[in-house]
């Protein structure tokens, strides 16, 4: 039913879909080849041939710097960017968990969060912090994976109304601050 | 068939077959820590017991078992002691069990009484439902594993700052808290101001040097801040020197000194992930 | 060239493509209709046509406990999984066991958990559950001691694509334990 070109471009759709960023076609040949390899040239037809597939539907193939990525059509961009304004309800305890330990104990790494949380800590927390400009990447760990250091920024200590981090609570106030009407469990 | 049948009595340890189970509850001490990785508990392993092993429980020697159980109790000196302590309930439980069975009953009551292993068979069926329950669960398409949820970026919007969700000071306090009653993990002398100040001075030195790349070591201490602050910062500086994110060095010798960010800018975005 | 069923279901899919997760008709109406409301019909329609252009695809619309969303079928899903730098996250036997029994027997407390599986459950493994959100606490069982009682939420559904608890799979029968080892009637 399907030509083999019309097989392959689906699966560079795939990846595409789910892979969140642009793809080179050197990466394309490594995920789509699985026994024998696949060559340069065969990607590029099957790309071709997915932009025709894709022709009369809501997303579009395009390249950009770092590759080729499936993005929203024109018409359709409004109707999606009403999506960002149904975002912001709360940041989960996770994230303030992290970014407290964060505000507190920094430099610190994403491992030693997660030792003290007990609990792994989700790239999509670590991004989220980045992206809303509260922490940032101060350096390296030099052991083995080099671990990034997270540091709090300016942004933070504007958005929580402190001059500087020594403005944050001793620790110790914070035992105060549970035994006055915080819940715990409150879900 | 037969090999099937083989295949389904080894035990598979680390990738060696480990053949030498118990053929009772009985663990001994140095296979412990494996047989709590392997088995999910006392009624998991009489479960693997009775199905692989063809364990008859009325025959297990329990005398023998609860004074091994004592000694290797002993042995282990609160090392996971708690779960040590469900496999030697399990012992008891089979001690008394036999005792029961063992001791002459008046025949008129016999249709009364139940059976005293029934309680105990009763649990492993029980329990034996739900390790299929989460066996069969465990097979399901599961999101991210089997069931990929596609996602395209949202367009880029022109300068439209994203909306994120209001937080206070105190939520992040909450936040934090929560975290300490639930772990209690910071101890008192990690709470004192000056732990506070040196970390913060190594962010403010970072933050300098993010700045620059390149900074004359001098510039990092201010002096009216008195002998303290400058002993805080040097103590930042080796700190960070020491976490390998700052290096010092020196043109030659009584040249001035300059600390260095080992970092090189622009590889901070995809050095989380 | 389209028909308004198909400009509907075309901007529904625009809007679960960005999305990334599943969304309920209420919501789907909310952000289509611009000026003029949607009814909830109408999107029902949209569904069913959505359902039908995506037929020869990469992707199927599905249903489950939070409302519609795109999935990758299954022919693709193998080649979008090389994606994945790690190996497939496996879950622990306690971890699964614990779920399992959350899921068939809520509400649940953790006592009546650890009686069954015959050993103490640990709170770590609560903790990841709760932290993926596939349960929660739903209440307090009026006994001594007030014990937690545990459900599982909407997000576990969703994770293992299912509509609602009773779209799991049946519990076992009890098995015969007797015949095997056990010999009851050996007098």
């Amino acid at each position: 039913m399907q030509s083999g070109d019309d097989a392959l471009a689906m699966q560079i759709q795939a990846l595409l879909l789910c892979s969140g960023r642009a793809m080179t076609v050197a990466q394309l040949q490594e995920l789509c080849g699985s026994e024998h390899t696949v060559d340069a040239d065969t990607i590029s037809g099957a790309l071709q041939r997915l932009e025709v597939l894709l022709e009369q539907g809501v997303m579009a193939l395009v390249e950009v710097a770092s590759g080729y990525r499936l993005q929203i059509r024109a018409p359709w961009v409004a109707v999606v960017q009403r999506l960002q304004d149904d975002k912001p309800q709360r940041f989960s305890r996770a994230l303030m968990e992290t970014l407290a330990l964060i505000a507190y104990r920094q430099p610190i790494t994403r491992g030693e969060i997660e030792e003290i949380r007990g609990v792994a800590v989700s790239t999509q927390i670590i991004r989220t912090l980045q992206e809303r400009e509260w922490i940032r990447v101060a350096g390296y760990r030099e052991v083995p994976g080099r671990p990034a250091l997270l540091v709090t920024t300016r942004q933070f200590l504007d958005a929580f109304g402190l001059k500087r981090i020594s403005e944050l609570p001793p620790l110790a106030e914070l035992t105060d601050l549970l035994g006055t009407g915080v819940q715990v469990a409150s879900e | 068939m037969e090999t099937l049948e083989a295949e389904v009595r080894v035990v598979r340890i680390d990738g060696q077959p480990w053949q030498d189970w118990p053929e009772d509850l009985y663990i001994p001490p140095d296979a412990l820590e494996v047989a709590l990785e392997r088995f999910e508990g006392p009624l998991d392993l009489l479960l693997y017991l009775i199905r692989k092993q063809n364990l008859d429980i009325l025959d297990i020697p329990v005398a023998h078992i609860t004074h091994q159980y004592m000694r290797y109790v002993d042995a282990m000196q609160g090392l996971r002691f708690e779960l040590a302590a469900d496999y030697l309930v399990m012992a008891a439980v089979l001690g008394e069990i036999k005792s029961r069975c063992l001791l002459p009953r008046p025949s008129r009551d016999t249709q009364e009484e139940e059976d005293p292993r029934a309680e105990l068979v009763r649990r492993l069926q029980e329990y034996e439902r739900f390790k299929k329950a989460a066996e069969v669960l465990d097979q399901l398409p599961l999101e991210g594993r089997e069931l990929l949820v596609p996602m395209l970026a949202l367009p880029e919007v022109s300068e439209r700052s994203k909306i994120w969700p209001e937080v206070g000071l105190n939520d992040l306090l909450q936040a934090l808290a929560i975290l300490l009653k639930r772990a209690e993990l910071f101890e008192s002398h990690q709470v004192s101001r000056e732990g506070l100040t040196l970390r913060e001075r190594m962010s403010e030195i970072l933050e300098q040097i993010h700045h620059a790349d390149f900074l004359p070591f001098i510039r990092l201490f201010r002096l009216e801040e008195g002998k303290i602050g400058i002993v805080v910062s040097f103590m930042a500086v080796l700190e960070l020197v020491k976490e390998g994110i700052l290096e010092l060095v020196q043109a030659d010798f009584q040249a001035p000194i300059f600390v260095r960010n080992r970092i090189m800018a622009g590889d901070e975005a995809d050095a989380i992930g």
